[in-house]
């Protein structure tokens, strides 16, 4: 006898539990347009506001007179895992001091290589690259993405050094 | 009650004044041809955005809504993209089987799509053997299912195939057995127009009190079996056997498979309103003159689309709550609990009958 | 619960099924070659190496401080747990003490990626079963364990939050109150999967009586984490061989005699509502104090061998260094929870359906980098 | 059981052990090759002993004279660790071990792992094959003297 | 592409790591009323194939989760098997094991078919690209690639303006003109 009883206990608690875990669907659903929490990326783009360590892109900081803090020492380069950041340099004598320093040429930033993990920028000595956050970075072409982090031209300043390292 | 049949009869008078008889019934079997593959497609294009708008409000999140007003045109583009995709395939495929196959997946619910009265007179193929007949077609589209993962020559299309046939018609069984033959051992008759009219006293959902909610129910649970939705959607088991029996088609081949299984999940509801809840009569209450009045203001057809959208709902519900069973738990479920049920059910329901008990 | 075998007299033949890199329930790229009767399967034959990406081989020409940044791709779900454990066997190996405010971060971001994990998994899991919103449900709640991360380590999933001698960076000050609004949604939340999928009796007849792994076999095989615990074997390293914080925070182990794949499930399920119970006891009593030890620019680990185990959401990841004295390691080694857990799902599937054998799938929980390595 | 008395019950049990400094995490032994099998039988069956947990199986290159296995055992009763070492003959012909497999399970994928990678052969291991490379793989990439301009760009 | 080839030429920095292969169609500028239907119907129905190898793959389930939505693109079909899926996106890297096998589920897909090779992994190699023996070095060295997406993993958002710029694409793409992307592939045209 008890076979019958619980083979219709089985179906009834069974068709609760369904019904309960509809339950949950249907009250979600119910209250679907207070709990929607899409953030529509194309429209909210003025909106949209990441947390400030977010890190999308390298860049290097120049400013007004086109003055950069990168002095070439390459620590960044050895440090970096993935070998994405290369620094074309070449040796001149420094005119006020007549030793030969090293002048920064070209700081070749493979962005289809890195993985942002951010040891280069804490590595640097004088704080020249940063992280920004400009995330649309989806190109068509591969080779878009080997970037050239120093403007033309740009040449290493040792006052804008200090001035940002005690700031 | 606006009697539809007015309607046509001026039509087929007007069309038999100007041309020979042959002609007149060629034109209309055209005319009926155009309507009803209309209506597929439309019910095609409209249950799928509607399906993935309600799975986004299920699911917090917005669905479709960049491809027109509200997202209403993205199963167009769908269409559209699928109308122009390639129909790759291997070399290995049984070539006829293969391409038949897609055709008999969509005969079956167009073939039932003309038996069901949409509205008083409006059936396109009023036979007394109503629901026999959509008894015998629905069994049509696992031919189709079947033929699609035998000759496509790929395993996971061949289990998911055999699944869908041990499914299928394990559960016709119950359906045909218990839920629709117990209404009609009140309606009293197999004709879809007059099961309709023989519930304008009320519908026999609530006239037939217990064992039509257990018909009822039944019923719902055998329809989702029909059309493999979730739970027992394991013939195209997406986490199982990927694409399940239409693995290997691309393309229109691919969206006559697409389609079908939404036309079948309308095809399910209409007969289930039809049976169940009164296809086209309007809601009323018994003692509420003033109410029931009003309600006969609005038109039989939009009723019966109302009525058939709220069972959608019900199956889009379960589509998007319920886990997926096992094939060996499906056809336990269906041999141990569904069929003594509706077997029970049925001597319940000839004994309320004998004794009169209906409301 | 074996399935009843169909009568024997009946002639069937075996065939392969391919359930390959790129399969729906592989949850990656890993490649199961299944010798199936009808739908029964009589042996799992996994072919690796799909994702196998040398990690091992890449750690020998690295310094220690490029190593953890590459842990983050092995098991990508609980990546700053194994980032832990690099740091925590290098700072053994070098006898660096590490701030107490260091520890009781490390353990609350533990505890929130292991959170993490574990609503994946179950959302995944949902979906392996067939049950689609579970997976919009977990992915909601794992949206705000983002974006703490976010704000405060700047990644989403790939966290290189630590470095050997401490963290990257301070916590950001609105760090406590975002987790403790996360875990007051959460407790809240949790009730609602365990309606939705847990009590579901589809779902329990998926589940139970399925994949049994018995003490004896979960032992030999190597299994480790949740999917030995749900066989009633106490092997969690917070416990056993506690590190960081996990000392100073009392929670419970726990362990399930039954052994089969609904046991696992509700071991990571009550799992969660620990990891909650330890955040909240050390949210709000983080030590002050600086969160970096000074440490040599280029690490070099004294001649020897050095071995580290930690608990990430998938078992015990051991992380064994062979060190010669010079700036990258002579030898390195991931002991990866996945890989023995792999090893026991030929034994547990026989005798089983396709369907069962997606279902032991995601109730041993893999992440296929974490395997292949 | 602490580190002393499982080196003095070890040194009882079994003659022609090594055992590594006292600086290291834990206790540390080398195992002459034709021991092996009968030393893991030992520390499996032994009530006291009952290192029934092999988490963890290590092929190591010894660059200029062998190849080594590093096998880590721990007892689920009585949590201590024990560090065995096998070291093969040298590097050139005589690479092989004996399989644990049978012993505890879990290497049957560890001892695939360790012919695979780093080529040292399991005798009697029931199903030896590579398990991440592909079969035409050429040669085994953890090797310290493994070079493969095709593949590999070395910084 | 569209874009005639020696235009590439100066583009290309002489430090180049690797050698660039051309991807699919598109950057016409005249499109017909037709063409603008037909691609019109392709860009806002992209349906996704299941294929996730690594860590990005979690980062395209939460674009695909409830929070950044790609379902509002129509994007959430995703199709279990290539002969349904339109868009391949690589979230992962390609080991030399994985290479022929996503290179045939490439051939297996229906006509218009288009790749995003999303994360650092799959454009370049990303943190493998040193000292790894069994990392194919981009996933363009085994098929044409539309868009790529540089990131370890990429935002969700970053994912969606990839499809964005993507659909921009098939809408700039001149039915008539195009060409199979995959000829002339393996010759390194």
């Amino acid at each position: 006898m008890n076979a019958i009883i619980n083979y219709f206990s089985e179906v009834l608690n069974g068709g609760i539990s369904l019904l309960k875990g509809m339950g949950i669907t249907g009250k979600h659903f119910v209250r679907s347009p207070k709990e929607i929490i899409t953030q529509q990326y194309p429209e909210n783009k003025d909106t949209l506001v990441f947390g400030e360590r977010f890190r999308a892109q390298l860049f290097m900081e120049h400013n007004d007179e086109n003055q950069i803090r990168c002095d070439a020492c390459q620590t960044c380069e050895t440090v970096c895992p993935n070998g994405s950041i290369e620094v074309v340099w070449h040796r001149e004598a420094d005119p006020e001091t007549g030793k030969k320093k090293k002048v920064l040429d070209k700081y070749v930033y493979h962005l289809s290589m890195c993985t942002f993990c951010n040891l280069c920028v804490l590595a640097c000595p004088t704080e020249a690259i940063k992280m920004n956050q400009e995330f649309e970075t989806a190109v068509y072409d591969r080779s878009e993405l080997t970037k050239v982090l120093n403007k033309p031209g740009s040449k290493f300043s040792q006052d804008f050094v200090d001035k940002s390292l005690e700031k | 009650m606006y009697d539809f049949s007015k309607m046509t009869g001026a039509i087929h008078e007007w069309l038999s004044s100007l041309m020979p008889s042959i002609l007149v019934t060629t034109i209309e079997w055209v005319l009926i041809g155009v309507v009803f593959l209309a209506l597929f497609a439309i019910l095609g294009l409209v249950l799928v955005i509607l399906e993935r708008k309600i799975a986004g409000f299920f699911q917090f999140r917005l669905g479709p809504n960049r491809v027109g007003p509200y997202g209403m045109f993205q199963t167009v583009a769908d269409t559209v993209k699928l109308l122009l995709k390639e129909l790759v395939s291997t070399n290995k495929v049984d070539k006829f089987l293969y391409n038949v196959a897609p055709f008999f997946v969509i005969i079956a619910p167009l073939m039932i799509m003309a038996v069901i009265p949409y509205g008083f007179g409006l059936t396109a193929y009023d036979i007394n053997v109503g629901l026999l007949f959509v008894m015998a077609v629905s069994s049509i589209g696992v031919v189709g299912i079947l033929l699609a993962g035998w000759s496509s020559n790929n395993k996971y299309s061949l289990i998911g195939a055999m699944r869908s046939g041990a499914v299928i018609i394990s559960y016709e069984l119950s359906m045909g057995l218990s839920a629709l033959l117990a209404i009609v051992l009140l309606a009293g008759s197999l004709n879809l127009n007059d099961i309709v009219m023989s519930q304008q006293a009320g519908w026999w959902l609530f006239r037939g009190h217990i064992p039509a909610i257990i018909a009822f129910v039944i019923y719902i649970i055998t329809g989702t079996a029909e059309t493999n939705r979730v739970p027992f959607d394991l013939t195209e088991a997406e986490s199982e056997l990927g694409a399940g029996y239409h693995a290997e088609y691309s393309g229109i081949k691919f969206a006559f498979f697409f389609l079908s299984e939404f036309v079948n999940m309308f095809i399910i509801s209409a007969l289930a309103v039809t049976i169940f809840l009164g296809g086209w009569l309007p809601f009323h209450i018994p003692g509420w003159e003033g109410f029931n009045n009003s309600m006969n203001y609005i038109p039989g057809p939009v009723w019966f689309f109302l009525k058939t959208g709220v069972i959608i709902f019900l199956l889009m519900w379960f589509r998007w709550t319920f886990p997926r069973l096992r094939i060996d738990q499906i056809l336990t479920l269906e041999w141990k609990y569904l069929l003594p049920i509706s077997l029970l059910n049925l001597v319940l329901m000839a004994f309320v009958v004998m004794m009169g008990w209906v409301f | 619960m074996t399935t009843t075998d169909v009568n024997t007299n009946l002639k069937t033949q075996e065939y392969l099924i391919n359930m390959g890199p790129q399969h729906p329930a592989a949850h990656g790229v890993l490649r199961l070659i299944l010798t199936v009767d009808g739908e029964i399967i009589h042996k799992v034959d996994p072919d690796l190496g799909y994702i196998h990406r040398s990690i091992e081989k890449m750690c020998e020409r690295d310094t220690y401080k490029q190593i953890v940044h590459l842990t983050d791709r092995l098991d990508y779900l609980s990546s700053h747990i194994n980032n832990e454990a690099v740091c925590l066997a290098v700072e053994n190996a070098l006898g660096i003490e590490v701030p107490d405010r260091v520890k009781y971060i490390r353990t609350i971001m533990a505890e929130l990626t292991r959170l993490a994990s574990h609503q994946l998994w179950w959302g995944v899991m949902g979906m392996d079963i067939g049950a689609l919103t579970a997976f919009m449900y977990a992915f909601r709640d794992r949206e705000m364990i983002n974006d703490i991360m976010e704000e405060t380590v700047g990644a989403r999933l790939t966290m290189n939050y630590n470095i050997p001698g401490g963290l990257m960076f301070d916590i950001h000050p609105g760090f406590q109150k975002k987790v403790k609004d996360f875990i007051k949604h959460f407790r809240k939340a949790l009730p609602e999967y365990n309606t939705l999928l847990s009590d579901n009796i589809i779902f329990k007849k998926r589940l139970q009586g399925i994949g049994y792994i018995s003490k004896e076999d979960a032992i030999a095989y190597g299994v480790s984490g949740p999917s030995a615990r749900g066989s009633g074997i106490s092997c969690d390293v917070r416990k056993i061989h506690p590190y960081s914080a996990y000392d100073k925070v009392e929670f419970n182990e726990i362990l399930i005699e039954g052994g089969d794949s609904y046991d696992r499930y509700m071991v990571r399920m009550k799992e969660m509502e620990e990891s909650m119970n330890i955040i909240d006891q050390l949210i709000d009593n983080i030590p002050e104090g600086d969160f970096q030890v000074k440490t040599p620019a280029l690490i070099k680990l004294p001649k020897g061998e050095y071995y580290q185990k930690v608990e990430t959401a998938r078992g015990e990841l051991g992380v064994f260094i062979i060190s010669d004295g010079k700036k990258s390691p002579y030898r390195f080694k991931f002991r990866s929870p996945g890989f023995s857990n792999l090893s026991i799902l030929d034994k547990i599937s026989r005798g089983h359906k396709i369907a069962d054998l997606v279902a032991i799938m995601s109730s041993l929980d893999f992440v296929i980098p974490d395997i292949d390595r | 059981m602490t580190r002393t008395e499982l080196q003095s019950f070890l040194t009882s049990k079994v003659e022609g052990l090594e055992f590594g400094e006292e600086t290291t995490q834990y206790l540390t032994v080398t195992v002459p090759r034709e021991k092996l099998r009968d030393f893991m039988f030992l520390l499996k069956d032994t009530e006291e002993l009952a290192f029934d947990y092999m988490f963890s199986l290590t092929a190591v290159d010894w660059f200029p004279k062998y190849l080594g296995v590093v096998y880590h055992l721990e007892s689920t009763k009585y949590r201590h660790i024990l560090v065995v070492h096998v070291n093969t003959g040298n590097r050139e012909d005589d690479i092989s071990v004996d399989t644990v497999s049978d012993i505890y399970p879990t290497a049957h994928f560890h001892e695939r792992e360790a012919y695979d990678l780093m080529g040292i052969v399991f005798e009697g291991h029931s199903d030896l094959r590579r398990l991440f490379l592909t079969d035409d793989w050429v040669g085994h990439p953890l090797r310290k003297d493994y070079v493969d301009e095709a593949n590999m760009i070395v910084k | 592409m569209g874009v005639e080839k020696d235009i590439k030429k100066e583009v290309l920095k002489d430090d180049f790591p690797g050698q660039v292969i051309p991807g699919g169609n598109g950057g016409n500028i005249v499109v017909g009323v037709l063409d603008k239907i037909i691609n019109w119907g392709r860009s806002n129905s992209l349906w996704p194939l299941y294929f996730g190898t690594s860590c990005c793959a979690i980062e395209m389930m939460q674009t695909g989760a409830a929070r950044h939505d790609w379902s509002r693109f129509g994007f959430e079909v995703a199709r279990p098997t290539p002969r349904q899926a339109d868009v391949i996106v690589i979230a992962g890297t390609i080991t030399n094991k994985m290479a022929p096998a996503l290179r045939k589920l490439y051939d297996q897909m229906a006509e218009p078919k288009y790749v995003v090779a999303m994360g650092a992994c799959a454009i370049s190699g990303g943190p493998f690209y040193y000292n790894s023996y069994s990392v194919v070095r981009g996933a363009d060295h085994v098929i044409p690639v539309d868009v790529y997406v540089p990131g370890c993993p990429p935002r969700p958002e970053s994912l969606l303006d990839a499809m964005i710029k993507l659909q921009k694409k098939i809408r700039s793409t001149k039915n008539s003109e195009r060409k199979n992307p995959i000829d002339g592939f393996d010759e390194g045209k």
